[in-house]
């Protein structure tokens, strides 16, 4: 039986005996080979739920839409890995209670996908440990490593090309489960921290300013870099910020529904080499 | 529409030497909603002030800077001459143009331009600064004191005898700290203990003093007014009310080679030992680590002999939470270990020891009864020589600072050794003779003169042992010729510095110190015995080197602090407090793991039903502090910090 | 004949510790460049990264974070916050481009006024050498003018 | 006659326009992204697309554009208006599509007040489509009642002929045959018939939608909050639309000076129609999905007879979500007796 069936008949069985009262799944998109978000709310829709390697955004932040938690009811959601991750971060940041959420796991494997076991956030804490002990992509971008051995006015040439694409859509925002705020910081207007406008200025300190918040807490699902219209390679700063926090601060996003936010928390003895 | 008044003073020469005033204040009086913008030779005096209220008055002032000196010197004076005028002190804001930059510039026209950006960018921060009131927080009346010294039981007794509670917290068995080592005190000579070991008993006696010896202050938390201290009790391993003193414990105690630390390894005392005879309380304690029985498990003679059954090898370690208003920290000081002067041989010959020592040698209740007799062989020594600043003065090796009391406290030696040793020839190499102070220059000329102490000005090179004798190698710089002594008895006046893990400890209680780990007083001069931290106070020689009577005295300035403190139900805090938008708030809780002070709670917001719709943050105004550590942690800037808003800080570098 | 550049530098400091330590400066009448402009902070866990953007677009050719040094915190620990964030801001700043050489950071105490006023030289002259940040001037020039097309 | 521009004499052309100074502008490649930008010479152009990433729009109305300088003085603010920016161009390129889109916004720019920032813009500008002979899934042109050769909106069409070697000429407006005269001698005579249009099929029934969109009934239909719950409220459907025309006054700058800025604002944003009061009229995602829909098939063509949509389908092209205006209407049209 394919994950997808298995996943489907969960789903009918979730939905038919009440325990939760809708699935954040996948279907078919406009083109084959496009996924898009489904929301299936019954046990006759559950044939829409499609389940494939195709299936790749990250839906945790569906979750945290505003009153969807609120009656105490559950909800199903289909989680890659990261979307695990996401899971964790959003519960250390009592954004939502993570009794209310079933997973529904799956990771690719080759060209397929493979199940993975468990149900709640909880039962995915080994997973999650061998996740950050052997990070499935590599810490070693070579974008991010051609972009390391510029210099520093190469490096800012090439991101004042990208950002100066920058339509400020906030398309990367919107996309992020990480960006739950009531209110985002580009939205203060008194005072105006970031400027809204569209010119390379108001676009560089947004697309700083977003990435700061995501250190330490961006679990690289990739919703944002996807989502931009014009194609910023936001992924590249989002690791060179998860790099960051794991060298200087061995912390690995989403570990655990415990985990001290990075920038929360302290040691001691954290490193300084560059403080004069 | 913003009126602000710019007041920009002289300082005398200090500003106007430098800065061009007119040009600052032309500058300021063009600036967009400066209604007034004026210069003065000293705004800080009353005309100036005077003219300031004036000035509010008159043109209705809805702000004001003064560009003047740091805002640590007279921010108070201005923004208590707002109020005066009617105008909300928090309305007024101080440019710093003279530590900042009158007095650190050299070029006038530089320093002018620099003056009118910070002036500018406090004008800007002030068009956007809040009227603000004073927070009030109530006042526990009860303090603790930090150190059984002189210094501590001086200001236990002062606050205890006005009427007010005192917790003395000492971590030795005993009270008394480094006096009670003391033979006698110059300038006068009398006996330490004499002079000490009343207050101490006093100090235990007194009905508003709660005494924690054998105790340790291991956490504290709050401010002033609201402390709570977490106090070790450290376990004696003697039922304190039980013992009743009598010393049979220790009289049947097979360890007794142990090295005394109250004779500074001079004398030996036993496993279970009262440091002293006058110990206060006279209740021993078990010294673990050289205990039999701790160690092997078979002994318990004490336990044995003690009739009133008051020992108890079980006893735990206790904590104590105690609520206080206010804290003194008599901590006190270390002798340094003059290890590090290879060539005096302090360590390697039994014979050259430190002034410290000396004390314990000289003192009637010392391991040799007050005789002078050499560690080596119990010899009275013919011939001592005493070499001042072993540590002071001296940025290679020892310190930097004076001491200050090594002066004294070599010629009383000087002159305690010339009384108790007929014929004794005494040599103190010295670099200057420092006794300022009521009384010492007399007291170092009688050591010279009637004692016959012979000074010797220039450092001692080395020392060594040859026949029996200690060689000792200097130079007397006023003759100008190097000088070899054959002394019996070497005397370093080592230097006084912080005690061991005083920085930890100053971190403990949330306090500041110097490189060398004396703690900070809030003002050198000004305010000399209060910390930086609001409601810790300092006495005695934590906060810097010092002989007794100036220990006493600030001792009892400490005391007269807190008395003051406590002479008030409620205290006016300075309003400078977070405060979070509930309406903007994720409720992420960053900021309450951020929070030094715990200060900000989880709050739910409920619907009419009392369902809760949402969670978000709360700051308690009584337990913040102001250091807006949470703001910045704030994403969806929800959190303001009153004082140092988002607002104003923008519009400050905007205004630059 | 060129004039000698005359970088701006805003200073972010915290009260309790830098702030005094330039006040020291002053006490002891060291001479120093004029070229730092100090913005008074209650402690460096006040002080944001959007500061030091702001600062940058005001024109600031470079930017200096300081305050007490680690355990010495008047609020105990809000520069051991502070540093967790400079150090994910710095990699941040490094990573777009904006040169690490411009953004310093320190630990200044009260009782250094020495190590302030040596610290605004150096850093002045470093900043000197750097010269103008053209770059980002290059984005401010940009927000004031006409769209290209 | 019909007359020819081949592609190898489009170098030429570019030299032309540019020595009588035109601005050459067409599609272009740069940074991972299609554009219409400047160009210097033919081989800069990205022809064999279906469209660019980003619309025609911010030629005519820039992202981002300032309107007005100030600097508070002490007894007066000083203000300098910046006046629309002038220069002849010429877009090479465009697609019918963008061309429309921009000829449906010329009545909006110029109803209750002439926007001098669009027309300065648009009287200065001469557009050169092509018409498309590729299509995609999202393209809808037919739809809305165009097409992958209509002419509306642009100065000049031009129809690629066999091969990629040329394209046949038209004219659509005195401006595009003025711009061609001046390359008149550079066009070929031909009889060559040019390859065939796009197949692009129709997705859905507008006129049928449209009824259903106006009556008042439907306005507080589930099928609203049905369609749009997966909606995660980024503007990229709006920026990338050649015909959303919504934009913010804002002004930036330090505390005594600054701009004052128009900026491309978009209905998809909460904070749009936020009140100062806190209250938000539209206060769901599907609210303001629906004023989308509803603003271009009701609203607008109440008020100016023009649907407001090209069909060039960006806005589900580019959704990260897989939304857009035709799975929309397509709903719609299900429900539709």
């Amino acid at each position: 039986m394919s994950i997808e069936v298995q996943y489907r008949n969960r789903a009918k069985e979730l939905l038919s005996n009440g325990e939760v009262k809708l699935v954040v799944g996948y279907t078919g998109g406009t083109t084959p080979e496009r996924r898009r978000p489904v929301f299936i709310s019954s046990a006759e829709q559950v044939d829409r739920l499609v389940l494939d390697d195709l299936c790749i955004a990250n839906l945790s932040g569906y979750l945290v839409t505003e009153s969807l938690l609120s009656d105490e009811k559950s909800v199903a959601v289909f989680l890659r890995p990261e979307g695990i991750r996401s899971i964790n971060i959003l519960a250390a940041e009592n954004q939502l209670n993570p009794d209310q959420i079933v997973i529904f796991g799956f990771e690719p494997a080759g060209n397929t996908i493979k199940a993975l076991d468990g149900t709640n956030a909880l039962e995915f804490s080994e997973f999650v440990v061998s996740l950050s002990e052997n990070p499935s992509v590599s810490d070693s971008d070579p974008v991010i490593e051609k972009l390391e051995k510029m210099s520093a006015q190469e490096r800012f040439s090439f991101w004042q090309d990208e950002f100066s694409k920058c339509i400020k859509c906030y398309a990367c925002r919107q996309a992020c489960p990480m960006c739950y705020c009531r209110r985002c910081i580009v939205d203060c207007n008194q005072p105006q921290w970031i400027n809204t406008s569209p010119h390379t200025l108001g676009n560089f300190e947004w697309n700083i300013i977003r990435a700061f918040h995501l250190a330490g807490r961006c679990v690289e699902c990739g919703n944002c870099d996807r989502a931009c219209p014009v194609n910023i390679p936001l992924r590249l700063i989002n690791r060179r910020m998860a790099v960051e926090a794991r060298e200087s601060f061995d912390h690995f996003a989403g570990l655990s529904m415990t985990q001290e936010p990075v920038l929360a928390s302290f040691k001691k003895d954290d490193s300084e080499t560059f403080i004069l | 529409m913003a009126k602000i008044g710019v007041f920009i003073c002289h300082c005398g020469e200090n500003i106007a030497g430098k800065v061009d005033t007119s040009r600052l204040a032309a500058a300021l009086g063009d600036h967009p909603g400066v209604s007034v913008s004026v210069e003065y030779k000293y705004f800080c005096s009353d005309p100036g002030q005077e003219s300031v209220k004036k000035a509010i008055r008159e043109n209705h002032l809805t702000g004001v800077v003064v560009a003047a000196c740091s805002p640590r010197m007279h921010e108070a004076t201005f923004r208590k001459a707002c109020a005066e005028a009617g105008l909300n002190p928090y309305l007024c804001e101080i440019a710093n143009i003279r530590e900042h930059c009158s007095w650190v510039h050299s070029d006038g026209d530089m320093a002018t331009d620099k003056a009118i950006d910070i002036t500018r960018s406090m004008v800007e921060k002030v068009k956007r600064n809040n009227m603000l009131q004073p927070i009030e927080v109530p006042v526990t009346r009860r303090a603790m004191v930090i150190g059984g010294g002189i210094a501590g039981i001086q200001a236990a007794l002062d606050i205890a005898s006005a009427g007010q509670e005192v917790v003395l917290v000492e971590r030795e068995p005993s009270l008394g700290g480094h006096m009670a080592q003391l033979s006698e005190t110059f300038p006068t000579l009398d006996c330490s203990q004499c002079i000490m070991t009343p207050r101490m008993v006093e100090a235990a006696q007194h009905p508003n003093i709660r005494l924690l010896t054998y105790a340790e202050v291991e956490h504290v938390d709050g401010y002033i007014g609201n402390f709570k201290v977490r106090v070790r009790m450290k376990s004696r391993f003697v039922h304190m009310d039980k013992c009743t003193g009598c010393g049979d414990c220790y009289l049947k105690c097979p360890v007794k080679k142990i090295p005394s630390e109250f004779d500074c390894g001079l004398g030996k005392r036993t496993a279970i030992y009262t440091p002293f005879a006058q110990s206060v309380p006279n209740n021993p304690v078990i010294d673990k680590t050289n205990c039999i029985y701790f160690k092997n498990g078979k002994c318990k003679l004490c336990q044995k002999a003690c009739a009133a059954d008051a020992i108890d090898f079980e006893m735990q370690d206790e904590f104590l939470e105690l609520e206080v208003g206010a804290i003194v920290v008599a901590t006190g000081f270390q002798v340094q270990n003059t290890a590090m002067y290879g060539e005096y041989g302090y360590g390697k010959y039994a014979d050259v020891i430190t002034g410290l020592q000396f004390e314990r040698l000289a003192s009637a209740s010392g391991p040799t009864a007050g005789k002078i007799l050499r560690p080596s062989d119990q010899k009275e020594p013919e011939h001592i020589v005493f070499i001042q600043c072993a540590g002071s003065r001296d940025p290679s090796k020892g310190v930097r600072y004076c001491s200050k009391i090594c002066c004294m406290y070599t010629a009383k030696h000087a002159m305690l050794y010339a009384h108790k040793v007929q014929g004794g020839k005494t040599s103190i190499f010295y670099m200057d003779i420092r006794a300022g102070g009521k009384g010492y220059d007399e007291f170092t000329r009688r050591a010279i003169e009637e004692d016959e102490a012979s000074y010797l000005r220039g450092r001692v090179s080395k020392v060594w042992e040859e026949n029996g004798k200690l060689m000792v190698r200097g130079v007397d710089t006023l003759l100008g010729r190097p000088v070899e002594i054959a002394a019996d008895m070497v005397v370093l006046a080592t230097a006084m510095v912080a005690q061991p893990g005083a920085k930890e400890f100053a971190k403990t209680i949330g306090i500041g110190y110097d490189e060398y780990g004396f703690y900070n007083e809030a003002h050198l001069k000004l305010r000399p015995v209060e910390s930086s931290t609001a409601g810790i106070f300092l006495a005695g020689t934590c906060q810097s080197p010092k002989d007794i009577p100036d220990s006493v005295a600030q001792a009892s300035a400490s005391a007269s602090k807190v008395l003051a403190l406590f002479s008030k139900d409620r205290l006016e805090r300075e309003p400078v407090i977070a405060s979070c938008n509930e309406a903007t708030c994720a409720g992420c809780w960053g900021c309450v793991l951020a929070c030094p002070y715990n200060a900000i709670e989880k709050k739910d917001i409920l619907d009419r039903s009392g369902r809760v719709i949402k969670q978000v943050a709360s700051v308690n105004p009584g337990l913040c502090q102001g250091c807006g550590t949470c703001v910045t942690f704030c994403r969806s800037n929800s959190i303001d910090l009153a004082g140092f808003t988002e607002k104003q800080i923008f519009a400050e570098v905007m205004g630059l | 004949m060129s004039e000698q550049f005359e970088p701006k530098i805003v200073a972010f400091v915290c009260t309790y510790c830098t702030y005094a330590g330039a006040d020291l400066a002053g006490t002891s009448r060291l001479k120093y460049a004029p070229n730092v402009r100090l913005v008074r902070l209650p402690c460096t866990g006040r002080i944001s990264p959007m500061f030091i953007l702001k600062a940058l677009q005001k024109g600031a050719d470079g930017v200096l974070i300081s305050g007490c040094h680690p355990g010495d915190c008047h609020f105990t620990h809000g520069n051991y916050h502070a540093r967790r964030r400079w150090t994910v801001f710095r990699a941040l700043l490094d990573f777009t481009g904006i040169p690490t050489d411009r953004v310093k950071y320190s630990w200044i105490s009260a009782a250094e006024g020495v190590k302030f006023a040596e610290l605004i030289n150096t850093i002045t002259e470093d900043i000197r050498a750097l010269g103008p940040f053209t770059q980002y001037h290059g984005l401010i020039e940009e927000t004031q003018s006409q769209a290209s097309l | 006659m019909p007359k020819i521009l081949s592609a190898d004499k489009l170098d030429n052309c570019i030299e032309r326009w540019k020595s009588s100074g035109n601005t050459v502008i067409g599609p272009v490649r740069k940074s991972n992204i299609s554009a219409y930008r400047p160009v210097e010479k033919a081989s800069e152009f990205e022809l064999d697309i279906v469209l660019p990433d980003l619309s025609i729009k911010e030629l005519f109305f820039p992202q981002t554009e300032p309107i007005l300088k100030y600097a508070i003085r002490k007894q007066a603010i000083d203000t300098t208006e910046f006046l629309p920016p002038s220069g002849k161009r010429i877009v090479f390129g465009a697609r019918p599509c963008d061309a429309s889109g921009v000829a449906i916004d010329d009545p909006l720019f110029g109803w209750d007040y002439r926007d001098e920032y669009w027309f300065q813009r648009r009287n200065e500008t001469v557009i050169v489509s092509i018409a498309c002979v590729k299509a995609d899934d999202f393209c809808m042109c037919t739809s809305l009642n165009l097409a992958p050769d209509s002419t509306m909106g642009s100065d000049i069409l031009l129809r690629p002929i066999n091969g990629g070697k040329g394209w046949l000429v038209e004219e659509i407006t005195d401006r595009g045959r003025d711009a061609f005269a001046s390359i008149a001698d550079l066009l070929q005579e031909s009889t060559e018939s040019p390859v065939p249009p796009a197949a692009v099929p129709e997705k859905f029934n507008l006129e049928a939608c449209v009824e259903w969109l106006k009556n008042p009934e439907n306005f507080e239909s589930r099928f609203w909050k049905e369609i749009s719950v997966r909606c995660i409220g980024c503007a990229s459907c709006t920026y990338l639309c050649p015909t959303c025309h919504c934009f913010d006054i804002q002004d930036e700058g330090d505390t005594y000076s600054g701009i004052r800025r128009k900026n491309w604002d978009s209905c998809s944003f909460a904070l749009f129609t936020m009140h100062t009061s806190g209250h938000n009229p539209r206060s769901t995602q599907s609210a303001r999905w629906r004023q989308r829909i509803m603003h271009k098939f009701n609203y607008f063509p109440g008020k100016f007879s023009l649907n407001k949509c090209s069909g060039c389908g960006r806005c589900s092209r580019q959704c990260p979500v897989d939304m857009g205006i035709t799975e929309t209407l397509q709903e719609i049209s299900k429900l539709l007796p």
